[in-house]
């Protein structure tokens, strides 16, 4: 640093919290005995209106370039005093915070000689590293106010229609020919008892009146580049290529019902899975008198072992849907654990039960046998096998992600898991986001779901990314990693080591972090070989500081 | 007309709704009727199916929304009218006097520890005690104290005020009066979320009656590193014998001082040896106590019972939606606290139906050794010692069997919260079967009023990740709804 | 060796066993007042020679407190951390130093008891080894 | 009516397999095999089979106590009890019938009833108290002068329940009357199938009442009080008379202060709800309040009470057997764990089965009718 650094220290009583365990007055001595310390001043409380502004004039009456303040804990009081150096016209990262209460008055009240010493410890520390402190800057970086969404399913459709709703261009993307996605084929949709059809066909003639919703079908997803408010989207459509500016990218591609060939006797005509079942329902050309519903097929079994959340609600919904046109027909469904889950779904499972459906549980050690016109199950309360009579078999198979799950997740750089759906950012917290700023999921993309739910991810999603397109460029406090690249070796390490895969190799074959996709962990730092990624936020400079600074 | 929105209920899914509304650049009025925001899932110890710690993942999103520009954080607030419509509604609210200023209040807690009231601390559910001026818990925002003027000896017209003397913010204000003020908002989203069924109706089951039956909300707390046993596993009989002990080793202190002076003042022998023979048995009792704590002291068997008041259609029809899921967490996590520890969960259906949800449970089983029993529970009846018994069908083995274990966690249904019937009348929109916000399965976040949007468990039992979808869908349908009217 | 006194350098992250220091103190939880906390974003930011440093200047035993395994803020920085710990340690191990004098731990944001149980065993540790044989570099 | 109506109507359908009733039943507890849910699940299946022979020839329908405790808890309100009773009629019609305890005498008894017998009820009434041909009271005295004799020799007076019964009412100035042509309540015969018996009795007694212009009918026994109040209007409509229970009529006195309870000895007691009391009728606390408004007297509860209480271990005086001992011998087990010195039971049915287990066992416990105890009480000055 050419300018002489001028550091000023400010120690807290923070009432007796502090100063009833340790000597303020010492402490002051103390640091003001330090190297580059010209001024230091007690307050009672720092953070009170007195504290603040004794800093802001500080700064200004001595000339202070840095700022150390020995007080409580940064996680709560960093921001205010961060916000006082900025005001009192400093770079708010000049600035250093002792916590000399929650980690030393308050733990070490009984030991108060050893927790003076420890205080003094703390304070040569922190104003050994204030010396090596770098000036952070925001930066920032223009949005594109243009959001792509893949895949135009009811979760796409839906994303699609709250983005235009708030007011944002929409690049829609659809691989079949035709909007609408695996509800095309569907009878109705539960609890609402509306057409599967009739929903598609509201939100498709939405999409058409709305301006703002550009829609690609027959398209194909080619090349993304770029990053959060700034990517570009390259992606084929009868058989043109388009190149769209984006700002963010949701993901809404959808998964499909397993075929369960090889399973229970499937044939597609006399046994059959729930989508051709409504596929016969919507066309009223059901006429069996007996159906066996097989929960399960596929799904909670060694090779596939997750549960595909809606079936048991899907089954639940097409019975009753048999029983409204037959009330004589026989319908039986054999499951392990129904799932119906929260209000709604126990609510139609009760009605399925009232309009005289009847569930029967099997294990997965015995399971139904599909014979000629029958279904053999054991009966638990019978205590034997019993034959069921079964006209029509119907098998409820999960939903599988999509075979080209894996190229959207190579072109996106976004993960899946083993069964290849997408994997969100947090499993609790950040459902709707990736780990990737800018790009979002929703619906039986991020795992199977219902329609209510779709829905609802969908609107989530478009949420998640109109915080990003609301903006006319994205600010981003400059804690981040950077590489320079003359120092760069090339050898991969903070591309093998970064969590979100930011770091990449440049064409000229140097490390290069995108500083709007760095998160700022600085675990790239610590394993770069050649130091040359630089981490002002937190530097070697500063950390090793510290280190010698722990013993006077 | 307004373009601001208002959150009632700050939860996970009012916090994730006003961030996400803050962060597109409305001002959002975050209205919290409790002193802090985090909600029920702040006292959550871990989360499924990660095993997240819930405060460690929530305490950032506590901290954000209170320091973003665009909210505004009213805790200790109820909403108390509301008119006008969707685009320019005017919400009348109480903010309630905390008789701590905010401003001041630096959260040292000093106040806390000289306050002479002792009561029960509800976010320890009860089970541990806090005094009358207190922080709801340890990480909640706005960090500052709060009196419960229901159990201050001041509003009681007695004599104190140590936490006034003691503060030396000067943050303390007896004086303090309720503000009362309207918020002109363009959309409205409700966040009220849940309240934890109260098992006690369920007599057969011994909640109440038999110590070491307990509720889930209860047993995450006992789990919990800042709950009442400080993370260490213990049962609730031995928290109360540990009690007793207290309380009588602090007689047996004073009696023995008794008896000093007695002996010292050379008073009459009758009285000393009554002293004396009280003292012995004292001494006997205490003996008799801590021999029972002993008894006590191990943990090794734990039942959880599964639909405890769900899918039950004397008490709520619905199913709860994570009851199984939490089980199976806790007794992952109780394992990891103690790996001696057997969990058994008696379940009616497992429902593990979410994502990597199924996988844990197997994981569950295989590397926890989860004993899972398909049969709900009939009846908890009280074996030697008091240890609770859980009478149960096995329908695998089709058998009655019954089963003394150390502990029994009961998985209790998710219910409104208490408010949610008077805001829906307050608001206007309509409650479900169940008493949860009703909404168009297909408009998933709207209720029956123009501009008034829900989210979380008060639209219905969810987990965590739906909650937030939802929150954010509820910010979604509101920036629509305030940038087309308001 | 009774009256020894260890210094004990600790690389705690920021949102979770700083947290739970935070946790500690807000909880009046008493332990040693024999560490120093050097506060980073993630306990993957401490490299190798950070740890070693620490030695070189004076502390007597090291030690890196991150999120629980699994629950990393930055996904998997705790991780990077445990290797690099245990690289350090063998490192001690091959000048002749006590591999004890590093560890790892690991806790959450809520675990303030576990903080200061660390803090002691720590201590404790390191009082049982004795000064750091590099102790002269303290007067130097 | 068809068997598929008998399962929508009870809703036996409904059941989530979950195993409550039968972890609840005292029968499953020590007869391995027995389920209610079971015998539900069975009856479901074979009738969607078309084999409802099958379903009707089951035989564990007669195991079932229907002391309602599955019906009490099964969390999807199944009707398990009216299952029963509706299950044994149609089963009653194909010669599927309840095998009877005491060789049968009882129920033959019942069925002779059906002529035109006249009884000679009257004659106790008169040695012990004042009653009337005809009045706004009617008592309804039920099986007891038959208990009387047939349990005689296991030293229980029957009849000095009714006795006391009456002195008390006589005490409030209530002169009930009491007939000689009045028959059995037919609450054995509805639970043992013969549904059309059970009609003739009842219009029977619906008829005598009303030539007596009675508008309060007093029962002193749950089984009889429950036929009238539940299943009297179920075939026969609402009837004209109230139908009133002894304890409910003179706790209100006492309350009013008409009738004071004396110091008894002092005693513990532990009070056993009988199933038709308790959960099918709903009293609980009545009862109660008699029994702890006697000075000298101190209760204590089992740790099943109320409606957790568990059965006698008979019904009908039918499938009396190592089962039902087991039932009762637990029972009163449970009783002597309160540290009590009696049971009070309040139905004279339950007080005979638990004074039978008694005589086999070497316990202390004592059995007592709470209109007996109370007498004491009440009759004392």
């Amino acid at each position: 640093m050419e300018t002489e650094l001028r550091i000023g220290v400010f120690v807290c009583h923070c009432g007796i919290n502090i100063a009833g365990v340790l000597d303020i007055e010492d402490l002051c001595e103390y640091a003001g005995t330090l190297p580059n310390v010209v001024t230091v001043q007690p307050n009672l409380f720092t953070c009170a209106e007195t504290g603040t502004s004794g800093i802001k004039n500080a700064v200004k009456e001595h000339d202070l370039n840095r700022v150390v303040v020995a007080a409580c804990t940064p996680r709560t009081h960093e921001p205010i005093f961060r916000a006082s150096c900025q005001e009192a016209g400093i770079n708010p990262y000049f600035f250093e915070m002792v916590n000399i209460r929650e980690h030393c008055s308050w733990v070490h009240r009984h030991d108060r000689e050893a927790a003076q010493g420890k205080a003094r410890d703390l304070i040569r520390m922190a104003v050994a590293r204030a010396m090596f402190l770098e000036p952070i800057e925001t930066f920032k970086s223009k949005v594109e106010p243009r959001a792509l969404v893949i895949g135009a399913g009811i979760a796409g459709m839906s994303s699609a229609l709250a983005l235009a709703g708030e007011g944002f261009d929409v690049t829609l993307l659809e691989k079949k020919a035709e909007m609408g996605g695996l509800l095309r084929d569907l009878h109705k949709v539960a609890p609402s008892e509306v057409g599967a059809g009739e929903l598609v066909e509201q939100k498709v003639a939405a999409i058409k009146q709305e301006g703002r919703i550009q829609c690609f079908t027959s398209a194909t997803l080619e090349e993304v580049s770029g990053y959060v408010g700034n990517y570009s989207a390259t992606f084929s459509s009868n058989g043109n290529t388009h190149t769209h500016k984006v700002g963010a990218i949701i993901v809404a591609t959808g998964g499909a019902p397993l075929k369960p060939m090889g399973l229970y006797n499937y044939d597609g005509k006399r046994v059959i899975t729930q989508s051709e079942l409504e596929t016969k329902l919507k066309s009223g050309k059901l006429d069996a008198k007996s159906i066996v519903m097989i929960q399960c097929v596929g799904a909670r079994i060694p090779e596939r072992n997750y549960c595909s959340r809606i079936c048991c609600m899907v089954a639940i919904k097409n019975s009753l849907h048999i029983k409204e046109i037959a009330k004589d027909a026989k319908v039986f469904v054999l499951y392990r654990d129904i799932q119906a889950y929260g209000v709604e779904n126990e609510a139609l499972f009760l009605k399925a039960k009232e309009a005289g459906v009847r569930f029967i549980r099997y294990n997965l050690e015995s399971p139904p046998v599909v014979g000629d016109g029958n279904v053999e199950i054991y009966h638990p309360a019978m205590g034997k096998e019993v034959p069921l009579p079964a006209e029509l078999v119907v098998l409820s198979t999960p939903i599988v992600a999509h075979d080209d799950a894996e190229s959207v997740s190579r072109i996106l750089k976004v993960p899946v898991n083993e069964y290849r759906f997408f994997l969100e950012a947090h499993a609790k917290l950040s459902p709707l986001d990736f780990a990737t700023n800018g790009i979002y999921l929703c619906g039986n993309a991020h795992y199977p779901a219902t329609v209510r739910e779709a829905i609802s991810q969908a609107l989530g999603a478009a949420s998640r990314a109109s915080i990003i397109l609301s903006h006319d460029a994205i600010e981003r406090v400059g804690t981040v990693a950077r590489v320079d690249q003359e120092l760069c070796s090339s050898c991969f390490a903070c591309v093998k080591v970064c969590p979100y895969q930011v770091p990449h190799m440049d064409e000229g074959g140097k490390a290069m972090i995108e500083p709007m996709q760095c998160q700022g962990c600085g675990i790239c730092v610590a394993e770069c070989p050649a130091e040359a990624i630089q981490f002002g936020y937190v530097s070697d400079a500063q950390i090793m500081a510290a280190c010698e600074a722990l013993c006077a | 007309m307004s373009r601001d929105v208002l959150v009632i209920g700050g939860g996970i899914a009012g916090i994730q709704a006003s961030l996400d509304l803050a962060e597109q650049g409305f001002t959002v009025y975050l209205v919290e009727r409790l002193p802090s925001i985090g909600g029920k899932m702040a006292q959550l110890d871990k989360t499924f199916p990660t095993n997240d710690c819930s405060i460690c993942i929530m305490g950032p999103k506590l901290f954000e929304v209170e320091r973003h520009p665009n909210t505004q954080l009213l805790t200790y607030t109820d909403v108390e009218a509301v008119k006008g419509g969707a685009g320019n509604f005017t919400v009348t609210v109480r903010k309630k006097a905390r008789y701590v200023d905010e401003a001041k209040c630096t959260a040292c807690g000093l106040c806390a520890e000289k306050c002479p009231v002792s009561v029960p601390d509800v976010f320890n559910m009860n089970m541990d005690t806090r005094s009358a001026i207190y922080k709801y818990f340890p990480q909640g925002i706005p960090s500052v104290y709060t009196i419960d003027d229901s159990v201050c000896r001041i509003f009681k017209g007695k004599k104190c005020n140590i936490c006034a003397k003691i503060c030396e913010a000067k943050a303390v204000n007896y004086e303090q009066k309720d503000a009362v003020f309207d918020l002109n908002v363009g959309a409205i989203i409700v966040a009220t979320g849940f309240d934890v069924f109260d098992p006690s109706d369920i007599k057969p089951y011994g909640y109440g009656t038999i110590p070491d039956v307990i509720t889930a909300m209860e047993f995450e707390r006992l789990l919990n590193a800042s709950g009442p046993t400080g993370g260490h596993l213990e049962r609730l009989s031995s928290l109360n014998t540990k009690a007793e002990i207290e309380q009588l080793e602090k007689q047996i202190k004073h009696a023995k001082a008794g008896l000093k002076r007695a002996e010292k003042n050379g008073q009459n022998s009758d009285k000393v040896d009554e002293v004396k023979k009280r003292l012995a048995e004292m001494n006997e009792s205490l003996d008799g106590l801590k021999a029972k704590e002993a008894s006590l002291a191990e943990l090794r068997d734990i039942a959880f019972v599964q639909c405890v008041g769900s899918r039950d259609l004397r008490y709520n029809a619905h199913c709860c939606s994570y009851g199984c899921m939490h089980s199976v967490k806790e007794a992952v996590v109780a394992t990891e606290h103690e790996s001696e520890l057997k969990s058994t969960i008696f379940f009616t259906d497992m429902r593990a139906y979410g994502k990597e949800f199924h996988e844990y449970c197997l994981r569950g089983g295989s590397e926890y050794g989860i004993h899972f029993v398909r049969g709900r529970v009939a009846e908890i009846a009280q074996g030697d010692g008091g240890r609770p018994v859980v009478w149960c069908e096995d329908m695998d083995t089709r058998k009655v069997e019954q089963h003394p274990f150390d502990l029994v966690v009961l998985a209790t249904a998710c219910v409104p919260s208490q408010g949610s019937a008077s805001l829906a009348t307050m608001l206007g929109f309509n409650l479900d079967e169940s008493g949860f916000v009703k909404t168009d399965p297909n408009k998933p976040v709207d209720t029956s009023v123009q501009g008034i949007f829900v989210c979380g468990c008060a639209q219905g039992p969810m987990d965590i990740p739906s909650s937030v979808s939802l929150a954010s869908a509820a910010a979604s349908m509101a920036v629509q709804t305030v940038k087309a009217l308001g | 060796m009774n009256n020894f006194e260890p210094l004990i350098a600790v690389f705690s992250c920021h949102y979770c066993s700083y947290a739970a220091a935070d946790l500690a103190g807000s909880s009046r939880i008493q332990y040693p007042p024999n560490i120093r906390v050097i506060k980073i974003p993630c306990t993957g930011r401490v490299s190798v020679n950070h740890i070693l440093k620490a030695l070189e200047c004076g502390a007597d035993g090291v030690y890196v407190a991150g999120c629980l395994e699994g629950t990393c803020h930055f996904i998997s920085g705790n991780f990077k951390a445990k290797q690099r710990v245990q690289y350090a340690k063998n490192l001690l191990s091959e000048i002749n130093m006590e591999p004890e004098r590093v560890q790892m731990y690991f806790m959450s944001a809520a675990e303030g008891a576990k903080f200061a149980n660390v803090a002691k065993e720590m201590t404790e540790t390191i009082r049982e080894l004795g000064p750091s044989p590099l102790g002269q570099n303290k007067s130097e | 009516m068809s068997i598929q109506d008998l399962i929508e109507r009870t809703k036996v359908s409904f059941c989530q397999d979950c195993g409550v009733c039968t972890g609840s039943c005292p029968v499953s507890r020590v007869l391995p095999g027995f389920s209610p849910q079971q015998m539900v699940g069975k009856f479901v299946l074979s009738a969607d089979l078309g084999l409802e022979d099958e379903a009707l020839s089951d035989r564990d329908m007669w195991s079932c106590l229907t002391c309602a405790l599955c019906l009490q808890r099964c969390p999807s309100k199944v009707e398990y009890l009216e299952f029963v009773r509706a299950v044994r009629e149609e089963a009653f019609r194909t010669g599927n019938k309840a095998t009877f305890a005491h060789d049968g005498v009882i129920e033959t008894i019942v069925n002779m009833q059906r002529g035109g017998l006249h009884q000679n009820k009257t004659a106790w009434a008169r040695e012990a108290g004042q009653i009337a041909e005809s009045g706004e009271y009617y008592l309804f005295v039920g099986c007891l002068p038959y208990f009387d004799v047939l349990f005689r020799d296991m030293g229980i007076s029957s009849l000095g329940s009714a006795s006391h019964m009456l002195k008390m009412l006589n005490k409030l100035g209530i002169e009930p009357v009491v007939s000689d042509e009045e028959r059995c309540c037919g609450h054995d015969l509805l639970w043992s199938g013969n549904v059309d018996v059970f009609k003739e009795l009842a219009a029977f007694n619906i008829e005598m009442i009303k030539r007596c212009g009675s508008k309060k009918v007093i029962f002193g026994c749950p089984e009889g009080y429950v036929a009238f109040k539940a299943y009297y209007p179920l075939y026969f409509g609402e009837l004209d008379f109230e139908v009133v229970h002894f304890y409910d009529l003179v706790g209100e006195q006492i309350k009013d202060g008409a009738l004071k309870l004396s110091r008894v000895e002092e005693q513990t007691v532990t009070y056993h709800d009988p199933c038709r009391l308790g959960r099918m009728a709903g009293i609980y606390e009545a009862p109660r309040e008699l029994i702890a408004g006697m000075p000298g007297m101190t209760l204590v509860e089992m740790e099943r009470n109320r409606e957790n209480a568990v059965c006698c271990g008979v019904s009908c005086w039918a499938n009396c057997s190592s089962y039902s001992k087991q039932i009762q011998m637990d029972r009163l087990k449970e009783a002597e764990a309160t540290g009590a010195d009696a049971l009070i039971t309040a139905c004279p049915k339950c007080k005979i089965h638990f004074t039978c287990a008694l005589s086999s066992s070497d316990m202390k416990m004592e059995v007592k009718d709470l209109t007996e105890v109370m007498a004491a009480s009440a009759l004392e000055h």
